[in-house]
C-alpha cells in the first residue's frame, strides 16, 4: 500500500517533468527535465519490481541511470559544440582553452 | 467469477497512466516544429515505453527498448540533425488534409478491427492458450533455462534471431556504406574557443566506463536466468564505447577500436552464430539443434555439477548452444552500434562539403 | 467501461500508428519523417506484448516451483485462477510475442540508422533535408541533361 | 521485526516520492535554467537515496540489495554529474541567470528576452 | 530437355540439408565477403555464394518434383513450436530463380561495379548484395509468417543502402532510396501489424497452422483486419498497383548490379508471399475470399497494367521507362494470379519467370552501356547500336521478347496467360492484357527505334562495347531468352509444378 503511494508520487513528478519538456523554453530545460524523468522512471521501476513482487527486475533500473546518463552527456555535447566526436579538452595532458 | 486481486488493479490502472503518458508525448512530437525539442521527447517517449513494458511483464523488451529507444537512437538521431538542420518548416494546412484522411481511414479500420480482439489480460485467448502455452510448459522440459523469452528467442526460434543479427549487420553495412568509416577532417582539435575543461565529467567517465563494461558482461551472461542477452548486452557495451568516444574524443577511441576491427568483428558475430548451426548440422542435428552440438561421446564426459540442481534433463548443448549464440549476437551488436556511431560522429560538415564538391 | 478499459491498450496502439503514420506522410523534413516511423514500428510493438498479457501474471522468466517468491506471487491470485492457467503454480504472461518483438526492434533500430544515414547523405547531396526542395531540385536534373531538354 | 522493517521502508519510499515531487514542482515553476537544474539535481539525488533506503530494507540482506545499492551508487555519481555539465554548458552558452549576481541586468536587455526564452 | 523429377543435382548429404543451406550460404559468403581484404577476393566469395546457393536450389527443384514438399525443422522443435521450412515447387522455382538471378548478377558486378562504386566500398557492396539474396531466399523457403518478416527484412535493409550508393551515378538517387525506406518499412509494419492479427485470431505464426485453424474459425472481424493489413503490406513491398510509387525510382537510379537483381527478384518475393497468403493460408471463404480477387486484386492488377504501360510510354528516362514497365508487368502477373484459381496459376508462374528474365536482360544490357557512357534519356542512347552491337543486340533481345515477339519467352508466356483467362471464362482479362501488350509494344518499339534506327546526335560522346565480363552472363540470359521461347519444356515444368503447389492446400 505505501509502495503504491510512492509509486503514484513518482507518476505525477514524471507527469510534470513532462510538461516541463514538452514546454521547454530552452533545450536546456529539456534536457534537464528528461534527466531528472530518468532519474524517476529509475526509482519507479524499483518500486514496481518490489511491488509485483519481482524484484529482479533491478538490472533495467541500472540500465536506465546508465543510459540517462549517456543520453545527457551525448545531448550536452551536441549543443555545447554542435559535433559528437570532439574531445571535452585538448588532449590528456594539456587542457586547452582561453578562460 | 474470478475476482482480481489489488495488484491486478494497479497494474491495470498503470497501464493506463502510462499509455496516457505516452499519448501526451507523442501528441508533442507531432506538434513540434523543433527537431531537438521532437527527438527529446522521443527519448521520453521510449522510456515511458520501458517502463509500460516492464508493468505488462516484458522485461526483455523493456530492457532492449530502454537501451535502443532511450540510447542508441537519440544519439543516431543527434548525430544526424547535427549534419543537417533544427527545424522544420511550417507545412500548409492544406497538404495536410490527404494524410489525415489516409491516417483516419487506417485507423477507422484498426479501431474497427480491434473492438473485436479479446480483452487484455484474457488467458484463454489463442494467442496466449495455443503456441505461447506450449512454451510456457515446454520450456523446462526441452531447454532448462529459466527465462521462457531468451528459451523462445534463442532456442525455440533461433533461426529468427539470427535473421535478427544478419538486420543488424547489414543495417551496419549500410550505415558504413553511406557515411564512411569515421573521421576524416581533423577531428582531434578540441573546442579552443570554450574554455571547457569538464574535469568532473573526465573524472566519472572514467569510473563508470568499466563498470559499465562489466555491468554489459553480467547482462550477457545472466541472460538465461533474467532478463538480458547478447543483443542488450552488446548495445551496453556500444553505449560504454560511445561514452569514451563522448568524453575523449573519437580519435581516441577509434585508437583503441579502429573501424576496420569493427566491422571484421560485426561479420565474425554473425559467422559465430551460423557457425553454431553449422556445427549442429554436422554432428547429425537439424541446423542450429543445439541438442546435437556436442557429439555424445564428449557430452557423457561434462561432470554433472557444472549445472545442475538436477531437477531436469541436463541440457548441455542447450546452454552452451545459447551462451555461444550469445556471444555472437553480442559482438555484432556491439561492432555495428560502434560502426554506427562512428559513422554519425565522424562525419562533420566539412567532410560533407568536400565530399559535395567531388 | 470494463469493455473501454480492457481494450484500451488497442485504442492507444491504433491512436499512436495513426500519428506516427501522420507524421511520416504529412512532414516535409526527413528525419521528422524517420521519427514518425519509429513511433508507427513502436505501435506495433505495443500491439504485440497486449496481445500477450495474462491477468495476474509475471514475467516469463520461470520462479522455482514451491519457493517463497513463488508463493508470494501466488498467494495474490484466486487459487482456481492459477490452478487453471498457471504453470507449476504461476501464473506467466506469454513469452511469444515478446520474443517476437524483441527481433522487431531491433529491425527499427537498424531501419531508423540506414534511414537517417541516407538522410545526412540527401542532405549533403542537395543542401536540405526538406522533402519539397529536394522534390524541385530532382525535376530540374530530370530536365537537364538530354539535348532536347 | 519483519513487518516494522517493511513499513519503516514504505515510510522512506513514500518520503522519496515526496522529495521528487517537491523537486517537479520546482522544476515546474521556478523561473531560469539554474534554479530549475538546481532544484531538479538535489531532490533526484535525496529523493533516490530515500526510495532505495526504503527498499533496501524491505529487500533485507541479499543480491537485491547489492544491486540497490549499485543503483544508488550509479544515481549519486551520475545526476550531480550531468547537472554540472548542463549548468556548465548553459553557462558557456550565454544563458544568464534571472536571480542571483547576475540579476541586475540593463533594462533593455531584460526586455529582449523575454520569460522564459533563453538568448539564443 | 530432363524431366525434373529426374533431377539429382547434389549428394543425399547435401540434399538432406539443402533448404537450410541455402539460405546459409549466401548468409556466410556475406560474412567472408565482409571480411575479405580487397574487392577482388570479395567478389570471388560473392560468386561462390551465389553458385553453390544456386546449386541447392536446383537440388531442392529436384527434391520438389518428386516428393512434392520438402520441410525442415530448425532447432529440432517441429512446428508451430520451432520454425520449419516448407519448400514446394512454388518455393523451388522461386529460390531457383533468385539464386540464378544471383549468380548472373554477381558475376556481372566484377566489372560492373568498378566504374560504378569506389574501391573501397566494394567488399561492404558484396556483403551487403549477399545479404539482400539470403533474405530473398529465406523469404521463399520459410513457413513461418513471423520469419517471413524477418527475412524481407534482411533483404529490404541491405537493399536500402545499395539503392543509396547508386548516387555516384546520379545523386536522385538517395531521395528514391529514402522513399523506398520510408515505403518499405511502413509496409513491413503493416505486415507485422496484419500478423498480430492473425496471431490474435490463432495463436500461431506456422503458416500451415494458421490455415488449418483459420479454416475452422468463422469469420471474424480480427481475421479481416489481419488479412487486409497482410495483402496491403505486401502489396506496398510488391510495388501493387497503386502503392508502387517508391519503384520507379528506387529501379532507375540504384547501381546496375542491383537493379539488375531488383528487378527479376525483389517484387516478385513479396509476391509469392502474398500469393501464399491469399490462397493457401486463407482457403476460399475465409477473409474476403474469392470477392477480394475479383473485386480488388484484378481491377488493380488490370489498372496497372494499362496505366503503368502508358507512364512507360511517356516517360522519357530510359531505366524509368523500365521500372513503369515492371509495376505494369507485376500487373499481367497478377492478372494471371487472379484467374489462377479457376485455370491454374502456370500462365502466372510462367509469366513471372519470363519477366525476371527479360528484365534482366534489359537492365543488364543497359547497365553494360553505362560503363562507357553516362546517360539518361532516350536521346542520349540514340544510334547507340553502331558503337555497342553486342549490347545492343541483347537488349533488342529482350526487348522483343517484352513485346512478346514469337520465338521468345516473352510470347509464349503471354499466350499461356491468355489462354488461362478465356479458359476461365474473363474475357476482359483478356481485352486489358492485348491492350497493355499493345502499349508494350509502343514503349518497346521507341527504345529499340531509338538504339538502332536513330542517329547519334552530332558531338555526342561515344560509348564503348562492354568487356567481355558483362557480355557473357548477358548473352547466357538473353540465349536462355530464346532458348526457352523455343523449347520452354523446363520453364513449364518449373511453372506447372509451382502451379500445382499453389492450388493444393499446404
Amino acid at each position: 500500500m505505501l509502495l503504491l503511494a510512492g509509486t503514484v508520487g513518482l507518476l505525477v513528478a514524471m507527469a510534470m517533468m513532462i510538461a516541463r519538456a514538452i514546454m521547454g523554453a530552452s533545450h536546456y530545460d529539456r534536457i534537464l527535465a528528461v534527466n531528472s524523468f530518468g532519474t524517476k522512471a529509475v526509482l519507479l521501476l524499483a518500486v514496481i519490481g518490489f511491488m509485483f513482487g519481482r524484484p529482479a527486475f533491478l538490472d533495467i533500473a541500472i540500465v536506465y541511470a546508465l543510459i540517462n546518463f549517456i543520453t545527457t552527456i551525448a545531448l550536452m555535447k551536441f549543443f555545447r559544440y554542435r559535433a559528437l566526436g570532439l574531445p571535452l579538452c585538448a588532449s590528456p595532458g594539456e587542457e586547452g582553452g582561453d578562460g | 467469477m474470478i475476482t482480481l486481486p489489488a495488484s491486478i488493479n494497479a497494474s491495470l490502472v498503470l497501464d493506463i497512466v502510462l499509455l496516457v503518458m505516452l499519448l501526451v508525448v507523442a501528441g508533442a512530437i507531432v506538434r513540434t516544429r523543433s527537431l531537438l525539442a521532437a527527438i527529446i521527447l522521443f527519448g521520453v517517449y521510449s522510456m515511458i515505453s520501458a517502463i509500460w513494458l516492464v508493468v505488462m511483464d516484458a522485461p526483455d523488451v523493456a530492457f532492449t527498448e530502454a537501451v535502443v529507444g532511450a540510447g542508441i537512437s537519440t544519439i543516431v538521431l543527434l548525430g544526424a540533425i547535427l549534419l543537417t538542420r533544427g527545424e522544420t518548416e511550417k507545412s500548409d494546412w492544406r497538404k495536410l488534409i490527404a494524410p489525415a484522411l489516409i491516417c483516419a481511414a487506417v485507423g477507422g479500420v484498426l479501431i474497427y478491427a480491434a473492438m473485436g480482439l479479446p480483452d487484455l489480460g484474457d488467458a484463454s485467448s489463442p494467442a496466449n492458450a495455443h503456441v505461447g502455452r506450449a512454451y510456457l510448459e515446454g520450456t523446462a522440459k526441452d531447454i532448462g533455462v529459466p527465462n521462457m523469452v531468451t528459451a523462445v528467442l534463442a532456442s525455440y526460434r533461433g533461426l529468427d534471431t539470427l535473421g535478427e543479427t544478419a538486420v543488424i549487420f547489414a543495417a551496419g553495412i549500410g550505415v558504413a556504406l553511406m557515411l564512411g568509416f569515421g573521421p576524416r577532417s581533423s577531428l582531434a582539435s578540441p573546442p579552443s574557443n570554450l574554455g571547457d575543461r569538464h574535469v568532473t565529467l573526465r573524472v566519472a567517465a572514467k569510473l563508470l566506463i568499466p563498470l559499465i563494461a562489466l555491468f554489459a558482461l553480467y547482462v550477457q551472461f545472466h541472460g538465461d536466468l533474467g532478463a538480458g542477452g547478447g543483443f542488450q548486452a552488446g548495445v551496453i557495451m556500444a553505449a560504454a564505447i560511445t561514452l569514451h568516444a563522448l568524453v575523449f574524443g573519437l580519435r581516441e577511441t577509434m585508437a583503441a577500436i579502429p573501424s576496420r576491427v569493427a566491422r571484421s568483428v560485426a561479420s565474425l558475430g554473425v559467422l559465430i552464430y551460423a557457425g553454431v548451426g553449422v556445427v549442429c548440422m554436422i554432428n547429425g542435428g537439424g541446423f542450429l539443434d543445439y541438442d546435437y552440438l556436442f557429439p555424445p561421446a564428449v557430452e557423457a564426459q561434462i561432470p554433472g555439477w557444472i549445472l545442475g540442481d538436477g531437477s531436469h534433463a541436463p541440457h548441455w548443448g542447450q546452454h552452451a548452444g545459447i551462451l555461444l549464440i550469445e556471444i555472437g549476437v553480442l559482438l555484432t551488436v556491439t561492432a555495428t552500434m560502434v560502426t554506427v556511431f562512428y559513422g554519425f560522429a565522424g562525419r562533420t560538415v566539412d567532410d560533407a562539403r568536400r565530399e559535395a564538391k567531388r | 467501461m470494463s469493455f473501454f478499459a480492457m481494450h484500451f491498450n488497442y485504442i492507444v496502439v491504433v491512436i499512436l500508428l495513426m500519428a506516427g503514420l501522420f507524421l511520416v506522410f504529412s512532414s516535409g523534413n526527413l528525419i521528422k519523417r524517420m521519427i514518425g516511423l519509429a513511433m508507427f514500428q513502436s505501435s506495433a510493438a505495443l500491439f504485440f506484448i497486449s496481445l500477450g498479457k495474462v491477468s495476474g501474471g509475471t514475467a516469463a522468466i520461470a520462479v522455482a516451483p514451491g519457493s517463497t517468491e513463488a508463493r508470494a506471487l501466488a498467494s495474490q491470485l484466486d487459487p482456481a485462477y492459477v490452478a487453471q492457467v498457471g504453470v507449476e503454480g504461476v501464473v506467466y504472461s506469454n513469452p511469444l510475442p515478446h520474443a517476437l518483438i524483441l527481433t522487431a526492434i531491433v529491425v527499427g533500430v537498424a531501419t531508423l540508422a540506414v534511414g537517417l544515414a541516407i538522410a545526412v547523405r540527401i542532405r549533403e547531396a542537395f543542401g536540405s533535408v526538406e522533402a519539397k526542395d529536394i522534390d524541385v531540385l530532382s525535376r530540374v536534373e530530370a530536365t537537364q541533361p538530354g539535348p532536347q531538354a | 521485526m519483519a513487518d516494522i522493517l517493511a513499513w519503516a521502508g514504505g515510510g522512506f519510499v513514500i518520503i522519496g516520492a515526496a522529495l521528487s515531487l517537491l523537486g517537479a514542482i520546482g522544476v515546474l515553476k521556478f523561473p531560469d535554467v539554474y534554479t530549475r537544474i538546481h532544484a531538479a539535481s538535489i531532490t533526484d539525488t535525496a529523493g533516490a537515496s530515500m526510495v532505495l533506503l526504503g527498499l533496501c530494507l524491505i529487500a533485507g540482506l541479499s543480491l537485491t540489495t547489492l544491486k540497490l545499492v549499485f543503483i544508488w551508487m550509479f544515481v549519486m555519481l551520475t545526476t550531480p554529474v550531468s547537472a554540472n555539465a548542463l549548468a556548465n554548458a548553459a553557462f558557456g552558452s550565454g544563458h544568464k541567470p534571472r536571480i542571483g549576481a547576475f540579476q541586475i541586468m540593463r533594462t533593455d536587455e531584460r526586455r529582449k528576452t523575454p520569460r522564459g526564452v533563453d538568448a539564443p | 530437355m530432363i524431366a525434373l523429377d529426374a533431377l539429382h543435382a547434389a549428394p543425399p548429404v547435401l540434399t538432406l540439408h539443402a533448404p537450410v543451406l541455402l539460405v546459409a550460404a549466401p548468409l556466410i559468403a556475406a560474412c567472408a565477403a565482409a571480411l575479405a581484404p580487397s574487392g577482388r577476393i570479395g567478389w570471388m566469395i560473392s560468386v561462390t555464394g551465389s553458385v553453390f546457393a544456386a546449386w541447392m536450389a536446383l537440388a531442392l527443384v529436384g527434391e520438389t518434383a518428386r516428393h512434392g514438399l520438402v520441410t525442415y525443422t530448425f532447432g529440432g522443435f517441429a512446428p508451430p513450436l520451432g520454425i520449419g521450412f516448407h519448400i514446394d515447387g512454388f518455393s523451388a522455382m522461386m529460390a531457383l530463380l533468385i539464386s540464378c538471378a544471383g549468380v548472373i548478377a554477381s558475376i556481372y558486378s566484377g566489372h560492373a561495379l568498378t566504374t560504378e562504386v569506389r574501391a573501397e566500398k566494394h567488399t561492404l557492396v558484396q556483403a551487403g548484395f549477399m545479404l539482400c539474396q539470403t533474405g530473398l531466399l529465406g523469404l521463399v523457403s520459410t513457413g513461418d509468417a513471423f520469419n517471413a518478416f524477418v527475412f524481407l527484412e534482411v533483404s529490404s535493409i541491405g537493399t536500402y543502402a545499395l539503392v543509396a550508393i547508386g548516387e555516384s551515378r546520379d545523386r536522385r538517387a538517395l531521395p528514391a532510396a529514402f522513399n523506398y525506406l520510408i515505403m518499405g518499412t511502413i509496409g513491413a509494419t503493416f505486415y507485422l501489424v496484419g500478423l498480430g492479427f492473425l496471431y490474435a485470431a490463432t495463436g500461431t505464426l506456422n503458416m500451415v497452422d494458421m490455415a488449418a485453424r483459420l479454416a475452422t474459425l468463422s469469420d471474424s472481424t480480427v481475421v479481416q483486419a489481419g488479412f487486409a493489413f497482410v495483402v496491403v503490406g505486401l502489396g506496398i513491398k510488391a510495388a501493387m498497383f497503386p502503392l508502387h510509387g517508391w519503384l520507379p525510382g528506387a529501379y532507375a537510379y540504384a547501381p546496375s548490379l542491383v537493379s539488375i537483381f531488383l528487378a527479376a527478384t525483389a517484387t516478385k518475393a513479396s509476391l509469392y508471399l502474398m500469393a501464399r497468403f491469399v490462397f493457401d493460408v486463407f482457403p476460399d471463404g475465409a477473409a474476403f475470399g474469392q470477392g477480394f480477387i475479383h473485386w480488388v486484386l484484378a481491377p488493380l492488377a488490370a489498372t496497372a497494367a494499362i496505366v503503368c504501360s502508358i507512364q512507360a510510354v511517356f516517360e522519357r528516362e530510359v531505366r524509368r521507362i523500365l521500372a513503369f514497365s515492371s509495376v505494369a508487368q507485376v500487373g499481367f502477373i497478377l492478372l494471371g494470379l487472379s484467374v489462377g484459381a479457376a485455370a491454374g496459376f502456370s500462365g502466372a508462374m510462367l509469366y513471372l519467370l519470363a519477366h525476371a528474365l527479360l528484365k534482366m536482360t534489359l537492365f543488364m544490357a543497359i547497365g553494360g552501356l553505362a560503363l562507357s557512357l553516362r546517360f539518361r534519356t532516350l536521346d542520349d542512347i540514340a544510334g547507340i547500336a553502331r558503337d555497342a552491337p553486342w549490347s545492343a543486340t541483347a537488349f533488342a533481345i529482350g526487348a522483343a521478347g517484352l513485346a512478346g515477339a514469337p520465338l521468345t519467352i516473352g510470347f509464349l508466356a503471354k499466350w499461356r496467360l491468355i489462354e488461362d483467362a478465356l479458359h476461365a471464362g474473363q474475357i476482359w482479362i483478356v481485352v486489358v492484357l492485348a491492350v497493355a501488350s499493345l502499349l508494350t509494344l509502343l514503349y518497346v518499339g521507341r527504345m529499340v527505334e531509338a538504339v538502332f534506327f536513330r542517329a547519334a546526335p552530332a558531338g555526342a560522346q561515344r560509348a564503348k562495347e562492354a568487356p567481355v565480363g558483362v557480355l557473357a552472363p548477358l548473352f547466357v540470359i538473353a540465349g536462355l531468352c530464346i532458348w526457352f521461347g523455343i523449347d520452354a519444356s523446363l520453364p513449364e515444368q518449373l511453372a506447372n509444378s509451382a502451379s500445382r503447389a499453389l492450388m493444393g492446400a499446404l
